[in-house]
């Protein structure tokens, strides 16, 4: 998702970055079904079952493709929140706003696969162990943050505050995280851990796969809510009259 | 000049001692709750005392923290501190420690008291005291953000408690593990140091984001 | 404390003589003001926007020692907005604000030490009296008074027997004198006042405007905005229309 | 082919509705998120058409000043 356009500063203007926009989703969205396609079939169809968990490991298919987009999508919005702080860019503040709501979703989702996983793993829906549980306060900030720009009337107050409360929930998502996993090691480990890959390599790549399926989807779909934000913010613009045909 | 705001903040809180009652009030009841709720078994109230005095420790604190900038806000003398010749950030920090002095000491000064219902030992109600003693400048500082980002917002009371709680779980479990550290006899240097870490880095590093947030809550 | 010598640097000679010298050596203190005649407010191009309108675009002015500025304009025109800017709370759309030749958003605390700013709040709190408001605001600009100073302050505004009673309990013309009170102490070069007169009687505003007056003969500058016509006496005065009276471009 | 019948890929060895139970959420997450977006984008752009024909009715679209606001 951090794909800088070429010419930075022509298409820094939200004018010249909606068409372009507008050409790339198709691409995006392609790019996610086939990905997706292909990570789908290795993971289903093709790995082998795993020793001790049978076939239930393969929600890790789903589950760890979208923990890492969560946590991924978090320090991109705060990336392009803090340089709309910095350099009062509108677009890349319009960018960190339509990156949240997809954050969130993939928050959830690994919160929710986690729960399914767990529960024939451990015997129980909701385990407080480490992971889950920073997960569930990144669904916290990620809801934090969107209730605090959907408060804020003014945008441009509702953009910098954004950037403000994002930069301060990355530098904290470190400390909560060894401070939730200090206090409960329960958790395997990290499932991939390049070093000691206790996987088989299909397995490896049907969840690289998926991770790219989702982040070409969490592209095409942020870019298209970051075009309906630019339509909503500068309805008074002539360029908005004349892309709707006035 | 920071002494200046610290003892201007220290004179209208005294002024307003219904606030500041308000706030130790809320503490008591709501610690005071749980023995109803849970049952009066000396065994178990022991078990979840840390907790139960640490999160409610934190919501007394989250229910005083719009009152750090609303009514300057209102009565625009926030304008002038911003307009003072002292970084915004000073000033910030100056009106955290006047908070931390109206709401976290006296949180730390009366949990031994309630620590007594919940039958902790004398060396576990002194690690409580302590904890708290080390950790309500963090739960200021962090607040502070919070307070400032929703200045002015309407449902801002709700929002900081969405938007801070978060940020506050590493002090509470750091907190509250010092008490049940002190409960089950183990070392409590682990958690109160890792917990003095918090708090320096809460009251040095947030004033600053809280200025920034100050500084669009102005414009 | 006697200035053994004094550095004629453009921006310099001034600070050197604010800090060398306690504020309540009036009478040199001002003269060393008279000797620095290029003190400048210099705005070019100044652009604001609110709710994604322009208010206002294309807004210049110099103001040197002495000078007040009388921005006047229909409600809603920015004049507020226009004060907020030049005080540093409000960053401009575009266009600069320079003192001294050098841009405000660069100099921080030390424009801001430069400058007293009254807006439509008061700025003073309820539950203290106005003793205790003014003294306040004085530490707050950096100013050691002692008590004499502050209670002369307080009754050349017309509040004398009322000194230790709360703010809660005075009329709203009464708080707003303790809110302007702060100019009788005040010895910062450049005022801003946004509609300095509103609810006050007419002995208040006599006094209000001889204060200011007396600031501009110091050397000061004023930038002011009100509704109501006023005699200054002082100082060359400039006026800039806002809103519809302007011909700035509308959008 | 790891699944040599239907049944058994269904089945996922008695975790099947876990697995199931996960993938239809996401897909349905996955399909649900555009969908929505899409029809939130096309009552914006009914809402926005809507206000520049009433501006248009009412001669408010002869804008002297041509420079776009920023």
């Amino acid at each position: 998702m951090s794909h800088r356009p070429f010419h930075w500063y022509r298409y820094a203007s939200p004018q010249a970055f909606y068409p372009l926009a507008g050409r790339m989703i198709p691409w995006f969205w392609a790019l996610a079904a086939i990905f997706g396609v292909a990570g789908l079939s290795v993971g289903f169809l093709i790995a082998p079952g795993d020793a001790q968990q049978g076939e239930g490991y393969r929600i890790i298919f789903l589950h760890v493709p979208a923990s890492w987009m969560s946590m991924f999508l978090y320090l991109v919005m705060a990336f392009w929140a803090g340089l709309g702080l910095a350099f009062r860019f509108r677009l890349s503040s319009m960018m960190a706003s339509a990156l949240a709501p997809t954050g969130a979703m993939f928050a959830f989702l690994s919160l929710w696969t986690g729960a399914l996983w767990g529960k024939p793993m451990w015997g129980a829906w909701w385990v407080w162990d480490a992971r889950l549980t920073s997960e569930l306060i990144l669904l916290f900030l990620y809801l934090g943050f969107i209730a605090l720009q959907a408060a804020i009337d003014d945008p441009r107050r509702a953009d910098q505050a954004g950037a403000i409360l994002a930069l301060v929930g990355v530098v904290n998502i470190p400390i909560i995280y060894f401070s939730v996993k200090w206090w409960n090691t329960l958790h395997q480990g990290s499932s991939l851990n390049l070093a000691r890959s206790s996987m088989a390599t299909t397995m490896l790549y049907g969840m690289l796969l998926c991770a790219l399926a989702c982040w070409m989807y969490a592209i095409a779909i942020s870019l298209m809510r970051a075009r309906r934000i630019m339509l909503e913010r500068e309805k008074d613009t002539l360029w908005v009259r004349k892309e709707l045909g006035f | 000049m920071i002494l200046a705001v610290i003892a201007r903040d220290l004179r209208l809180a005294l002024r307003r001692r219904a606030d500041l009652a308000a706030v130790l009030f809320f503490f008591v009841i709501v610690v005071s709750l749980f023995p109803l709720g849970v049952g009066p078994e000396p065994e178990r109230l022991r078990e979840i005392a840390p907790g139960v005095l640490w999160v409610a420790a934190l919501l007394a604190t989250l229910l005083s923290l719009p009152r750090l900038f609303a009514d300057d806000f209102r009565d625009g003398t926030l304008e002038q501190l911003a307009l003072a010749p002292l970084p915004l950030g000073l000033t910030v920090f100056a009106k955290v420690l006047a908070h931390w002095l109206v709401c976290g000491v006296p949180l730390a000064v009366l949990s031994p008291l309630l620590g007594l219902q919940f039958g902790l030992s004398g060396e576990a109600l002194v690690v409580l005291s302590g904890a708290l003693f080390i950790g309500t400048p963090a739960l200021s500082g962090i607040g502070a953000i919070g307070a400032a980002l929703t200045l002015g917002v309407r449902g801002g009371g709700v929002l900081v408690s969405l938007l801070i709680l978060p940020l506050y779980t590493p002090v509470l479990i750091f907190g509250a593990g010092a008490v049940d550290a002190a409960v089950n006899g183990i070392g409590v240097e682990a958690h109160l140091s890792l917990l003095a870490a918090l708090t320096l880095a809460g009251v040095f590093f947030a004033p600053w984001p809280a200025a920034a947030a100050l500084r669009i809550a102005l414009e | 404390m006697i200035v053994d010598f004094v550095r004629i640097t453009d921006s310099a000679v001034y600070h050197d003589v604010h800090r060398l010298y306690d504020p309540q050596g009036d009478s040199l203190f001002s003269k060393a003001r008279m000797l620095r005649s290029s003190i400048m407010l210099a705005v070019s191009a100044l652009e604001c926007h609110r709710g994604g309108r322009r208010l206002f675009a294309g807004v210049g002015f110099c103001l040197g020692a002495g000078e007040l500025l009388y921005l006047h304009g229909p409600n809603g025109a920015g004049k507020t907005s226009l004060l907020r800017m030049l005080c540093g709370l409000l960053p401009p759309a575009a266009g600069e604000i320079c003192w001294h030749g050098r841009p405000i958003a660069r100099l921080g605390e030390e424009y801001r030490r430069e400058l007293c700013f009254l807006g439509h709040h008061d700025a003073i709190k309820e539950e203290l009296t106005p003793f205790e408001n003014l003294s306040l605001s004085a530490r707050l600009a950096g100013m050691r008074l002692d008590e004499a100073r502050v209670l002369e302050a307080l009754s050349r505004l017309g509040l004398a027997g009322r000194e230790d009673l709360p703010c809660r309990a005075l009329s709203r013309g009464q708080k707003r004198r303790a809110a302007l009170s702060r100019l009788a102490i005040d010895r910062r070069p450049l005022w801003l006042l946004d509609e300095p007169f509103t609810a006050l009687d007419a002995a208040a505003v006599n006094e209000v405007a001889a204060l200011i007056g007396a600031h501009l003969e110091d050397g000061g500058l004023a930038v002011l905005t009100t509704h109501q016509p006023v005699e200054i006496t002082a100082g060359a005065i400039q006026r800039l229309a806002l809103g519809d009276e302007a011909e700035s471009c509308r959008r | 082919m790891y699944w040599n019948n239907l049944s058994d890929f269904l089945a996922m060895g008695s975790h099947g509705p876990y697995v199931w139970g996960c993938f239809v959420v996401m897909a349905a997450a996955m399909i649900l998120e555009p969908a929505l977006l899409r029809r939130s984008r096309k009552r914006l752009l009914e809402r926005l058409r809507r206000q520049y024909r009433a501006e248009a009715l009412d001669g408010k679209a002869a804008r002297e000043s041509s420079g776009e606001c920023p």
